[in-house]
Parts: structure tokens; C-alpha cells; sequence
């Protein structure tokens, strides 16, 4: 049809296709998957971090931590306001969340046992998620892409201070380089999980890079953001805990040990760390937030029939 | 001087504890646009408490740090009801709506301070906490004017509250000594209640007729709130003295 | 009347009144007056004391100081049974105290800012209450009478273990010493006023000690307790803050410091440090846990309709 | 042997991290039956928390206090369990249920521990447990049988609950190392189940069906809400270390 041919005109383009735009049901649903996904991370992914505000060792990284997840709640808001140009309400998508049926980044359902955490999270996490997102900034869905390009500008943001806080502790006493090491053992293989299954085991793939939605395949990310971590992980002095781990030349790119997948499939199946602990927090705040937001529809609307009556 | 120093404490105290029990609702509030507001009223209230501690500790060779995680229960200056805390929602609104009031007035008149430090912390704190004057002010109104529910849970709240508004409104010798530095807290007392009279007046909220608590925050007297309070805030920094994050 | 008679007898004979018999209206109305605010002041004095549960510096401090808190809520239990003798229900005793209407001791509305405390309170303010109490296991009324002497049994348990603290205190580091002293200071004078307004200004004791309900005066009570305090504040080492504290040879008694009945005139209007936290924790209980009484109350029906229909 | 004192610090941060958990209800309860209850429950894991403390500190010259306020979160070796939050009473219902039904199964079987210490800790803690237990069903056959509020809230409860149930009859290679000294958590797990569905029979429950949550508290490894637990219940003795009480 005259649509389909638009369609794929503004994609072959690498133009952009707006709310207002004909678009395929499949492109449409994959979007809403995947931004309703996206959102639901940045507000669980609240959690690991929230978790420290309180303790934080100095006002300084308080009130950066604070900022931080203040920020991962604004970054949630962009994305609803996203999927919902895409025809879903907030609440149908919040309902799939709390039923389960709508996913979040497995990366969440890890624990921050130490403050160390503050700094993996945003090394190792922020920075495999800009792997992911800098490539959606030019996602072929127009205000998916807007969304993106603000968010990766603050995810960069984050990386750096996540840099600064590990940096601290590797400087500091012996037992904040414990601290730190430790955490990075734990974060390093749970962020290089985050690209998704080995390129030959994902399924969604092919039909979203066709759409432009996704650009780089999910080894491709992995071996990039491997790239950018190993200097870093030299700047910190921190060991990567991949023994494999080495530059080859030959294939011009990184060796390194096989992935765990069984435990990418555990955490995903729900088993992992943290899930029941996220679920039920969010469920809670959703919970006992409940008379608050119907006040709030209460007040408007008798705001709005004053007005409209005066 | 060090009766500046103790007059910052006081206010870098009563931000810091603020600040504290906001910081906990992150991730838990009733939507996420309130997690994001909270988060920036506490964040507001680290900046006002970062400023104002560090002034507080140049006189004794102290960082913002020292005074906010080596200090004891006992050498915190907060008013309290700063520590009260968070309740459900409408205990957390009801506190913002008496600080932020009253931080509001205070840091307003506190701009023209003849102590130059304090008078620039406060110029630049006005305009914060007007915003959380705002805030808090739309949510009394949406909760008094929205279910049954709320406004009993509003009312509730504004009574389990109001005992602790006297405390703020209370001269000592500290404002004698410091004379045009500081405030008087007794002259804020009408412009505080005028300001609550205009927003229960629009919300058809009376004046809670509640008991006064005692207070004594300002000579480090507390509730039992705190102790636990500060347990959690300083558990990191202490085990680990002497370093740096 | 006969009855009159016959209650005036028991009364003379140092015997005891039961629920069943004859009593004049505002014998009944005094004793449900003191025996519920004697069960308040037990329920409400839970919470200075478990302010300090959670952070007890051992194992076996937290041991005993959750058996004492146990044994005021048991404490609380026998005398509402006892005010329930005399027609009062337990909802509306309840009732009373939420609405302000129900008194409870002053003593409850001091804070505990440290763990000293937890001797202080044993030491002083059950000590006080003993000397109060003692000669309330032979009151009149019999219930009443029965449910003291197994409350002063364990108060006088409480008191030991109070000074133990304390003595642990004494003999530990200088913090703990100032700990201990500070602590002393603090409750010494609200200890005092424990024992009522002095004789001259106390308008009800003479009905009470008519009925013997009562059987020593305010001013004859607080001699006695302070009788008992100075040698064992000698024994702890600590120094009771009254710097006009002596033994009068001509008088038989102590000479002190005039009380500051202004502060007992404060607390006793709700100007105490913690009459708002104290009714807030109370409702707040009590609202949270309907709930879950309404639970108990509706299986209770539906268990008793069972039974009957079987 | 240090198996022994491994596993005596196992059972022993359970009952303490339980015990803590139950402390802080003693004042809240939703009737003054419960505060009495919930005081009676605490004291008796407290007993055992000490008895099993001492023994498991023998081996390394340190005392209960030692263990119990001077080790950090990744010390201690309790289940995921028994940290979760008091919630509402419906989930502390939900968690003594868990709890006193695997206790009572477990101290059963360990009377006739070859390791007479642990023989003899367990005779008294059955006994005691068993109470939690009747305490536990009574109060889940009242809930699911209450209200409508009461049963909706019994059932989020459990399920809440319930991701936390298999972490505690996990086998590992100190079980193999103590042999008959030890219990074999797996094997209580068909009495846990057959106690466990008789009560849900008797409330008209289903048995939640909901993800297991991954465990690792016997290897020190924790869920979010030890680590401010701990903050509050050592700060005082961590404040004055070396210090007699």
C-alpha cells in the first residue's frame, strides 16, 4: 500500500517516522515493548542506588547520588511520555510491570551491598547502557530518538561519576580498594549480560535492525563497550575479573571467557538476586501512594468544573 | 565568629536533617513526578547544608563532612521538627508546608544580614525554597480539596505536626549576640502565620489546636527520632575514619 | 442505707470490696479514674523504654530490657481487666486516652535520648512507683488490690535491674560515667514529681485515703522514696542534682530543693518534651492494628457460629 | 570444631536477625496481646540467638557480643528470610510462619545432634518454638478467615514471603562436614510442606506460586534491608568499643 511505502521510504531515509505517521501494528508493538521496557528500568534501576542515599559517606556524593536517581526518575517520565504517543497509557503500562508482564533490564535485580556499588553501577551499568543507547539516539522512531539523545547526555554524566567514586576508593585506604575491587567482580559480568545473547541467539534482532530501531548487533556492542573498559579499568587500577580477557590481533578484537548464560536465564526467570525485593518496593510505593494520586484526580477535576462553570 | 558558626550550625543542621528524611522517600513516593520532586527539594536542602556547615566549621577547622558525620546525637542543633518522621504522605506535606514557610521567611530577611556569608548562602536559598513553599502549599490544597480520605489524612497530619512549629519561632541569647548577623526567629512569627492563614483559608483547613512541644533542639535536646536517624546516616563514614569518598 | 453501712464496715475492717458488692458511685468513678490511668501509664511507658530495643548494647541488655517492656504491656492487661470489674470497657478506656480525656503518669512524656536511660527509669521512676504502689496492694478494692501485688513483684525486679545498669555504668569508661550521671540528672527531679503536688495542694488524697484507696500522703511517699535513693546513689557513685539534699536530725527527714512545680504544671498540660510523640505513637498503633483486631473479632464470630450450628 | 561453630553462627544470626526484626513491633503492636506476644517470641530467639553465639564463638576466643555487634553484613550467616521487613502484621505473620514452622522441624531433629552442645540448645528452643508456631497458624487462620482486607492482605503477604522459603533447605558442604552433628536442611523440607499445607487447607490458602529468590546468606551475602538493620543495632556498642554493659 501507499503507507507501506512511505513507511519504508522515511526508514530507508534514516528519517524519522512521528506519532502522527502510518506505521506496521509489529513496528508499533516492538516499540512499545521496548520503550515500556526502558522506562520501567530507569524506575526500578531507582532502587539499587536509592538504597545508599541514605548511608553515603559524604554530603558531596549524597547529594550526586540523589541527582542521580532523581535523574533515572526523569529519564522514566520521557520514556512513558514516549510510549505513550505510541497509544498506551501509563497506567495500562504500570499495570504489565507490577503483573510481570512488561520486563525491566535484568541488570536491577542485582544487590549494592557496599557503597563500592554507587561506582560499579555507574561504570560498569551507565556505561554499557550508553553502549546500547547512543545508537537509539538515531532510532528511526522520532520521539524514541528525542528522548534518547537527552538521556544519553545525563547517562554520560553518570558513567563519569561513577569513574570518580571508584577512582576515590582505589586512592584510598586498603580497605576501599577492597571495596571497590569487589564490586567491580560483582557488576563486571552482569553489565556485559546487558547487550543481550550472543548474536546467534537473538531472535528480535534482525527484524528491529531492519527497522532501525537497533543498529549494532549485540556482540558488536559487547566487544565495543569491552574496548572502552579495559584502559579504564588500567586508569583505576582495578583488575577485570576475566582471566581470558586479552586484545586479539588478529581478529581485532577482545578475547575473553564465555558468558554464563544460565545465569543471564535465571535472573530473567525471575531467580535472580532481587526480584521479588524490586517488585514488591515498586508495588508498595504504587500501594500506599494510591489515596495520594486520587486526591490529586479529585482536585483537578473539581478545579476544572469551577473553572468551567466561572 | 563563633556565634556565626553556631547560628550556621543551627540552620545547616535543620537542612541537613530535612534533607535526610526526604531522601528517603526516594523511590517510594506516591508517583514518580514526586520522586523527582523530592529528590529535588532534598537536593536544595544538601546544597543550603553544604554551605552552610562548611561556614559553621571554618571557625574550628571542621569540613561540612566532620560536622554532619562525627558529630553526636547531642551536638546536632535541628529544631525538631526537622526529625519528625515521614509518616505517610500527607505527614511528609504537612512538615514541608511549616519548613518551607518558614525557611522561606527566614532566608528572605536573612539576605540582608550584616554577616556577608550568610547573607549570600541566603540569597541564593530564597529562591529554592520558595519553590518548596510551592510545593508544598498545591499538595495541602490537592489533599484538603481532594477524597474524603485525604483530607482526614491532611487534617491528621497537620496536627501531628503542629506542635513542633513553636520551636522555630524562638529567640535566644545566640540572636542577641549576633545582633543585625542573624534573624530574630520571633519576628518571622507573623508573616509565618499570616502565610499558613492564606493557604488554610484556601484549602477550608482550620488551625490544628495542638499542644506545644517543648523543643530544644538548638541546645542539642531531641525527640527520640533522631538517634536512630543518625545511626543510618553516619554508619559509613564512621567505619571507616579518616577517609576520603 | 444498709448498703452504705455495709460498704463503710468493709472499709473499716481494712477488708476488701469485690465487684459484685454494693459501692458508692464516686468510689467507682475514682477507681476507674486511677486504675485506667494506671494502665495507660504502663502502655504509654512501653515507649521510652523501647526506643532503645533495637540499638541495646548487648545481647543480654536487649534480653531484659524486651522482658521489662513485656511486663508493662502485662502490667497494662491485668489492671484494664481489673477497671472492666468496675463497668468500664477497654475500647473506651482506650477512647479516653486517644481523645486526651484519660490521663496517663507524666514521667512517660520524658525522652530517652541514651541507653543510661534504661537505669535511670529502672532506678528512679520504678522506684518511685513502687514507694507509690506498695501500699496499693492493700487498696481497698480488691481487684485492684490483687493486681498490684503481682505488678509491685516484678517493679521491684525492674528497679534492680535498673541500678545493675547503672552500676555497669559506674564502673565502665568516663563516657559511660557521664553517660550514667547526665542520665541521673535528668530524671531525678521528674522522679520526684512523681509522687503528686505536695500535701497542702493535693484536693483529692483525703477521699482516697478516706476510702483507702490511698494510705500515705505525696509528701510522706517522697520522703520515704528519697530515703531510699541516697545510699544507693552512694553505692552507685553517682550525685543526686540537688545540691540542698541532707538528712535534718530535728525533723527526721530530708531536707531539699524546693520542686519546680511550674515544669510538672507544664508536662501535665501537654508542654512536656514528649506528650505529642507519645499520643502519636499510640494512635498510630491503634489505627494501624484495626485491621487486624476487626480480623480477629470477625474469625471469633464466624468460629462461635460453627460451633453452634454443629 | 569450626564446622560446628560455622553452624552454630548460622542458626544463631536466624534467630538474632529474627529477634531484632520482632523488637521493633514491641510498642506497635495492633493490640497489647500482640506487643506481649511478639516481646515473648523475640526474648525466646534472643535465648537461642545467645546460647547459639556463645557456642559458635567458643572455637575463635570471642564472645556473643563480639558476634553479634562487632561483625559486618558480609559476616553474618543468616537467610534471606528472616531480614525481611515487619511490613504490616500480615507480613511478620507471613515470615513467623516461614520461620517457626522450619525451626520447629529443625530443633526437632537436632535433639539428637551427635554434637551434644547443639542437642542440648535445641531441647529448650523446640519447645519454645513450638509456641511460635501455634502463634503463627493461629494468627494466618484468623487473617484468611477475617475480613476481606484481612484475607487480600494475608495473601499478598505470603506471596511476598514466599520467594524466601527454599533458600532455607539448601544442602552444602558443611552439612557434609558435620554429618550427624548437623541437620540436612533438605531434609525438612516434605514436613515443612506437609505442616505448611495443613494450615493452608484449614485457611482456604493456595500455596503462593511465586519466583525463589536466590539466597546466599550462609556465604554472607544479603538482601538490602541487613545493612541498615545492622546500622541501628550496633551503633552503640560500636561507639564504645571495648566498653562493658
Amino acid at each position: 500500500s501507499a503507507e507501506e511505502r512511505r513507511f519504508a521510504e522515511i526508514i530507508e531515509a534514516d528519517s524519522r517516522i512521528e506519532p502522527r505517521d502510518w506505521m506496521p501494528e509489529a513496528y508499533r508493538k516492538t516499540l512499545i515493548r521496548q520503550i515500556s521496557q526502558h522506562a520501567h528500568s530507569e524506575i526500578i534501576g531507582m532502587q539499587p542506588e536509592s538504597n545508599w542515599i541514605t548511608r553515603a559517606p559524604s554530603l558531596k556524593r549524597k547529594a550526586i547520588l540523589i541527582a542521580k536517581v532523581q535523574d533515572e526518575a526523569g529519564h522514566g517520565l520521557y520514556l512513558y511520555s514516549a510510549a505513550q504517543t505510541l497509544g498506551i497509557g501509563r497506567e495500562e503500562m504500570n499495570e504489565q510491570l507490577l503483573a510481570g508482564k512488561a520486563r525491566y533490564s535484568s541488570i536491577f535485580n542485582y544487590h549494592t551491598p557496599s557503597w563500592a556499588d554507587m561506582g560499579a553501577i555507574g561504570w560498569l551499568v551507565d556505561g554499557a547502557a550508553i553502549c546500547n543507547q547512543v545508537p537509539l539516539c538515531r532510532a528511526s522512531y522520532g520521539p524514541y530518538g528525542r528522548a534518547m539523545v537527552r538521556i544519553c547526555k545525563e547517562e554520560s554524566f553518570h558513567q563519569r561519576q561513577g569513574f570518580e567514586i571508584l577512582l576515590e576508593l582505589m586512592q584510598g585506604t586498603p580497605a576501599q580498594r577492597e571495596m571497590a575491587q569487589d564490586s567491580v567482580n560483582r557488576w563486571y559480568w552482569p553489565s556485559l549480560m546487558m547487550f543481550g545473547p550472543p548474536d546467534d541467539e537473538s531472535p528480535n534482532s534482525a527484524q528491529s535492525m531492519a527497522w532501525k530501531i537497533k543498529r549494532f548487533s549485540n556482540d558488536e556492542l559487547r566487544q565495543r563497550f569491552v574496548g572502552m573498559l579495559v584502559p579504564q579499568a588500567e586508569a583505576l587500577g582495578v583488575t577485570l575479573p576475566d582471566p581470558e580477557l586479552k586484545w586479539n590481533e588478529e581478529k581485532q578484537a577482545y578475547d575473553m571467557s564465555e558468558i554464563d548464560w544460565t545465569e543471564f536465564q535465571e535472573v530473567l526467570a525471575g531467580r535472580g538476586p532481587a526480584n521479588a525485593e524490586r517488585m514488591r518496593r515498586r508495588r508498595e510505593a504504587h500501594e500506599d501512594g494510591a489515596w495520594v494520586r486520587e486526591a490529586a484526580a479529585a482536585y483537578a477535576r473539581t478545579q476544572a468544573e469551577r473553572k468551567a462553570v466561572a | 565568629s563563633e556565634e556565626a558558626a553556631e547560628y550556621a550550625m543551627r540552620l545547616g543542621d535543620d537542612a541537613l536533617v530535612l534533607a535526610q528524611r526526604l531522601g528517603a522517600w526516594i523511590s517510594r513516593a506516591p508517583e514518580i513526578e514526586e520522586d523527582v520532586a523530592l529528590a529535588n527539594i532534598a537536593l536544595d536542602l544538601i546544597g543550603h547544608a553544604r554551605s552552610l556547615l562548611h561556614y559553621a566549621g571554618t571557625a574550628s577547622g571542621r569540613s561540612e563532612d566532620d560536622l554532619a558525620y562525627f558529630r553526636d546525637e547531642p551536638e546536632f542543633r535541628s529544631a525538631w521538627l526537622f526529625e519528625q518522621p515521614n509518616g505517610d504522605f500527607g505527614h511528609t506535606i504537612a512538615r514541608q508546608l511549616v519548613a518551607a514557610v518558614y525557611l522561606f521567611e527566614l532566608y528572605g530577611r536573612l539576605t540582608a544580614s550584616a554577616d556577608p556569608t550568610l547573607a549570600a548562602i541566603a540569597a541564593k536559598a530564597v529562591k529554592e525554597v520558595d519553590y518548596h513553599r510551592d510545593h508544598a502549599v498545591q499538595w495541602v490544597l490537592r489533599l484538603a480539596g481532594g477524597t474524603e480520605e485525604s483530607r482526614r489524612r491532611m487534617i491528621v497530619a497537620l496536627a501531628d505536626i503542629w506542635p513542633y512549629v513553636d520551636e522555630l519561632f524562638r529567640d535566644d541569647e545566640l540572636h542577641d549576640a549576633l545582633g543585625e548577623a542573624a534573624v530574630r526567629p520571633s519576628t518571622l512569627r507573623e508573616p509565618f502565620d499570616a502565610a499558613i492563614a492564606a493557604v488554610f483559608a484556601e484549602a477550608g483547613l482550620d488551625e490544628p489546636r495542638t499542644s506545644i512541644a517543648r523543643g530544644g533542639g538548638r541546645r542539642g535536646i531531641h525527640t527520640e527520632h533522631l538517634g536512630p536517624m543518625l545511626a543510618e546516616m553516619q554508619v559509613l563514614a564512621r567505619a571507616h575514619p579518616g577517609a576520603s569518598w
